[in-house]
């Protein structure tokens, strides 16, 4: 008998996940390096939708750059929109009406409650659950709908224009709004019933992934993710714009009632909280608007002064969206800066990520819930 | 399949045959989970409760390759993703079908212009079967550019050589005779808008009387 | 002694959340689908859809308002211009490029181009994706001297 | 088998066909290998139509519609015909013969155990004595083809599919085996054809039924690891889709896709048929004297019902949890259920 000296040689697994992938949402390259099952080191490779949208908005005019916002965060368009006019109306200096300014919030708190449905049942198809998928789409058909009705496109809406918005809303919507917020949180119980407490997918979800606040911090996590590792910061509340001051709204943070603050599942749950408040919203807007013209008058063609330059903030689906834009007196501006919340959220990947396992690691990305449109650009 | 493709003349029985496997092939169209941008969240809408892709027998979606019949391309390629669509589809097995969904995949849509890094057109590196036009379109849109492939792959010859060569087999360029028709659709909308609520309810009636007759006839 | 009770908490609550689930996937077992039958029942698109554009020739007076304000530069026109006389020889749309932004119909100061109810353009070449809403019209030679075709 | 056997001679002179004797039964056994093959291929047709149909509606859509009849009768004929005609890819750096080899072993594995398949009391190709303790083996035959496949494919999506499938299928043979034993030692026999004939006399004379309920809870852990071995959800690891995107037969087309997808399907017959037939009192119906065919195929199809249910509502448990659970928690409880009613038996 010839005693075996070689060990057998054990080497980490470099995996290559996406750009195809089914749970990376999008053309996200993640680099894993896995132990078996262990995951060591995830490397998110972006690049992948790069359209050079900051390059676009350096050679149009600004009121033409707005439909090319809705194709940056494709899943909650509105907010972009509203980000990138308030940016261009500072600027320029222009006065929205009232009535713009309510319009505004109740489309960019209706495609608030799109996005996170559609997080919502993304995030059910990443840990195996098919079904919340199809009924997260159904609700938020409803919402489409709404929209649609308002501004006649289903997914990138350009609704928001500089200086309000397009055009009033049809005389009927409304009664559906109204009708659609009676039934919505029916809906949410049931999504709570079938997912949220779910034994399995609490187990898949507790526990994974935890972000502490610190680290959030320090990456710039924004949005849901840092509210889901307990830090009470929402732009609404904490730099109100448009009409928000105006408005009583909680803002959801993690607990620690089913695990560690800042887990996958706390960040999961803010969504669902938020489609509550976001109802909660419309309920108020629907009841404190006042009829009035909803575009500034003679907006016409946007022309800074030279020189003069802009950052807002907004609160988006995501997190905090901001734009930079500085004129240099020409009906173009001299230079467009987006401040994508996806992209530092995104960026948190690799320090969450180590020790846990491959299945965690899809579904610590989804509960990032990251769009590829905002963070390449 | 390839040893046998076009071996035979035509005749009675091979054009049976062949009606027969095309329409296998039509009516389980497997798309590849495969989205690119604001097109894929149209896609996925398309696969959902309210359009059900799944009816066309289009609903397993697959999310490898090698399983797919399908690829819908939906939105922006761009340079550094192009190699990898283009494997994509070479590791597809035959017979593979293309849909270029949206603008971006038709010829670089909005960022044909200025954007430096985005692909001009899907077409340029994978041949394209039908090219569905919208930004992004609507799923009725994409079940509609579905359809027109299932007429396509119907009318493909398999085992017995096409009686002629397609030339121009529904080369849809669309001219002003077919614009008109367009154009009578949006003013009956527009008189349509502006109806008292009395003419709307009996409109919607009426709509949902012939919904429901269309739905029985099915 | 917690450890025994999670433990067999952890088996209840797998069974009985499971249990709770199939409860509401088997109510939408026995309810009525959302599903749109789409191909045969046509859908009813808001008055404010932006499909394809309409284009209402006789109003148009030639003056590439619409291809200016496109931020993509998909609208091309061509136009013959005698005295007062205006002849559009060419409006073609390139939905190759176009983003369905609504931006063309606002500034036109003839109302001559909307935003249409049509949406169902799926064609098998590209070239397809090109439409012209123009009357396609036989120039004299003079004529084609004075057409101006642009984009911008 | 046997009844075929006898009958066959007289089929044949009848016929006019003059076979010599030896070859009876080969032929009796020929034909019945068809048979078994036909039955097989076409109830996993019928599940799949009948899988996306219902998946359909527990999601608030239709499923299929147009293709063929007002139903989509024909789908799974569409997609059978399509597969078969579609390319078939093996990859360069595969290993051939093994990646050819391994959709073979999966269907055989379910092929085989069909053979102790007990649907009626005339209706079994062969009551072996052994009959569940054939059938557990012959399925255990699955697990090599799956980690064939996934180790044959040179894909490293298609190898960590392969690993979760060993680890998972390898695990949960021992509670599937183990919560057999309270019914055998019940009937005291393997056979299943006795094991049934045990359960005469009405619904309450089914072993699911019978108090303390040591068998009730051990049909709980059969079906719950007889999904596991399926690989069906919430088990579906192996083939994880929105993990490792179709898990070990990521490199699989065409035609031998189809032998994974098919053994799936009759896997899951075959299983729901033998908890009908071990716990729920196979071909005896509700009353006592109702008996017949139609009993057993109304238990399988409502087990296989709950199979899909299952799939369509839950979400997916990770490898260590899926461990966990076959070892910590199906294992002791099963364990407890033999030693319960192994003390009944001795008293």
């Amino acid at each position: 008998m010839v005693a075996v000296e070689k060990d057998v040689r054990t080497d980490e697994l470099v995996i290559n996940m996406g750009p195809q992938h089914p749970s990376t949402h999008g053309v996200l390259r993640v680099v894993l390096k896995t132990d078996g099952e262990m995951c060591l080191d995830a490397q998110p490779d972006i690049g992948y939708l790069h359209r050079c949208a900051e390059k676009i908005a350096e050679n149009l005019p600004y009121g033409q750059f707005v439909p090319y916002t809705d194709r940056m965060d494709y899943v909650s368009g509105m907010g972009c929109n509203m980000g990138y006019c308030m940016a261009v109306e500072q600027v320029a200096g222009i006065q929205v009406p009232e009535r713009g300014e309510w319009l505004r919030v109740i489309v960019t708190e209706l495609n608030r409650i799109a996005s996170h449905l559609l997080a919502f049942g993304t995030y059910g198809l990443d840990t195996g659950a098919i079904t919340p998928f199809l009924y997260g789409f159904r609700e938020r058909e409803l919402v489409l709908d709404l929209l649609e009705m308002l501004c006649g496109a289903r997914l990138t809406y350009s609704y928001i224009r500089i200086g309000g918005v397009d055009g009033d809303v049809p005389p009927e919507f409304m009664d559906k709004l109204k009708e659609f917020l009676d039934i919505f949180p029916k809906k949410i119980r049931e999504y709570n019933k079938l997912l949220t407490y779910n034994h399995i997918f609490m187990k898949r979800t507790v526990g994974v992934g935890v972000l502490p606040a610190d680290v959030a911090i320090a990456y710039g996590v924004t949005g849901p993710c840092l509210r889901g590792s307990g830090v009470r910061q929402d732009v609404r509340r904490d730099e109100p714009y448009s009409v928000y001051p105006k408005l009583e709204f909680d803002v959801p943070v993690g607990t620690d009632e089913h695990g560690p603050i800042g887990d996958a599942w706390n960040r999961y749950y803010i969504r669902i909280r938020e489609l509550e408040e976001s109802a909660k919203i419309l309920r108020q807007c629907v009841k404190m608007i006042s009829p009035g013209p909803v575009l500034a008058e003679k907006v016409g063609r946007v022309k800074p002064p030279a020189g003069a330059e802009a950052y807002t903030r907004s609160e988006n689906a995501r997190g905090e969206l901001g734009f930079y834009i500085v004129s240099d007196g020409t009906m173009t501006p001299a230079r467009v800066k987006v401040r994508a919340p996806s992209f530092s959220n995104i960026s948190v990947l690799p320090a969450i990520v180590r020790g846990q396992m491959l299945a965690d690691v899809v579904a610590i990305i989804g509960s990032l819930d990251i769009v590829l449109g905002e963070i390449d650009r | 399949m390839g040893v046998l493709e076009y071996k035979f003349e035509e005749n009675i029985i091979l054009t049976k045959v062949d009606w027969l496997l095309n329409w296998a092939r039509k009516s389980s169209l497997w798309p590849m989970t495969f989205g690119l941008a604001c097109c894929a969240i149209e896609m996925m809408a398309t696969g959902a409760s309210r359009f059900d892709l799944d009816r066309f027998g289009a609903g397993a979606f697959r999310a490898t390759p090698r399983q797919s019949d399908l690829m819908i391309v939906a939105g922006t390629v761009t340079l550094k993703m192009a190699p990898c669509v283009r494997r994509l589809y070479d590791q597809m097995p035959e017979p593979r079908y293309v849909i270029a969904m949206g603008a971006c995949t038709i010829g670089g849509g909005p960022y044909a212009l200025h954007g430096y890094h985005v692909l001009k057109g899907v077409d340029l590196i994978v041949p394209v079967d039908v090219y569905v036009p919208g930004c992004p379109p609507r799923p009725e849109a994409l079940i509609d550019g579905l359809r027109k492939l299932q007429e396509k792959v119907q009318k493909q010859g398999l085992l017995a050589r096409p009686a002629k060569p397609a030339a121009n087999a529904g080369d849809h360029v669309l001219e002003y005779s077919r614009m008109d028709g367009v154009r009578r659709k949006w003013e009956e909308t527009q008189k349509h808008g502006g109806l008292t609520p009395q003419d709307e309810e009996a409109a919607v009636e009426e709509q949902k009387k012939k919904d429901k007759e269309a739905v029985a006839k099915v | 002694m917690t450890a025994v009770r999670t433990y067999f908490s952890d088996v209840f609550m797998g069974l009985w959340t499971a249990l709770v689930g199939m409860s509401i996937t088997l109510r939408y077992l026995f309810s009525k689908p959302v599903t749109e039958m789409y191909p045969d029942v046509k859908p009813r698109t808001p008055t404010r859809y932006r499909g394809i554009h309409v284009f209402e020739e006789e109003k148009c007076i030639g003056c590439y308002v619409c291809a200016k304000a496109c931020p993509v530069d998909c609208i091309e026109i061509g136009v013959v211009r005698k005295g007062k006389e205006i002849k559009i020889t060419k409006f073609d749309i390139d939905y190759q490029k176009c983003m369905f932004c609504d931006l063309c119909c606002e500034p036109c100061p003839a109302h001559c181009i909307h935003m249409g109810p049509e949406f169902e353009k799926a064609s098998f070449t590209r070239k397809g994706t090109i439409l012209q809403f123009a009357t396609p019209k036989t120039l004299t030679e003079e004529e084609k001297k004075v057409e101006k075709v642009a984009r911008k | 088998m046997s009844e075929l056997a006898a009958v066959l001679p007289g089929v044949l002179e009848k016929a006019g066909w003059s076979v010599p004797g030896g070859l009876v039964p080969v032929l009796a056994m020929f034909i019945c290998a068809s048979i078994v093959a036909a039955a097989m291929g076409l109830s996993a047709a019928v599940l799949v139509w009948a899988e996306r149909k219902l998946a359909g509606h527990f999601q608030c859509r239709l499923g299929p519609v147009y293709v063929g009849g007002k139903f989509g009768w024909l789908q799974s004929i569409a997609d059978g015909i399509k597969l078969l005609l579609k390319e078939d890819i093996i990859p360069a750096d595969a290993d051939r013969p093994l990646f050819r080899l391994a959709p073979y072993l999966v269907v055989l594995g379910v092929f085989l155990a069909f053979i102790a398949f007990p649907v009626s009391e005339k209706l079994m190709v062969a009551d072996l004595n052994i009959g569940i303790f054939f059938i557990l083996a012959v399925l255990t035959l699955e697990v090599f083809g799956v980690i064939l496949a996934g180790w044959a494919s040179n894909n490293k999506w298609a190898l960590l599919g392969a690993m979760r499938a060993a680890a998972q299928m390898v695990s949960y043979e021992i509670p599937m085996g183990l919560a057999i034993l309270p019914v055998v030692v019940e009937a005291q026999s393997l056979s299943l054809k006795s094991i049934v004939a045990a359960q005469s006399g009405g619904m309450l004379r089914w072993y699911v039924f019978q108090p303390p309920f040591f068998m009730g809870v051990s049909f709980l852990i059969f079906f719950l690891a007889g999904l596991a071995s399926l690989k069906r959800a919430p088990f579906d690891l192996p083939e994880a889709e929105s993990e490792l995107t179709a898990g070990f037969h990521t490199e699989y087309s065409g035609m031998r896709f189809s032998f994974f997808f098919m053994a799936e399907y009759a896997g899951m017959i075959l299983v729901s048929g033998l908890a009908a037939a071990l716990y729920l009192g196979g071909w005896h119906g509700i009353l006592p004297g109702q008996s017949g065919a139609m009993w057993f195929l109304l238990k399988t199809a409502f087990l296989v019902f709950v199979m899909i249910w299952l799939r369509w509502t839950l979400p997916r448990l990770r490898i260590d949890q899926v461990v966990y659970v076959g070892w910590k928690v199906l294992t002791p409880f099963v364990l407890a259920c033999v030693l319960g009613q192994a003390l009944m038996a001795y008293k």
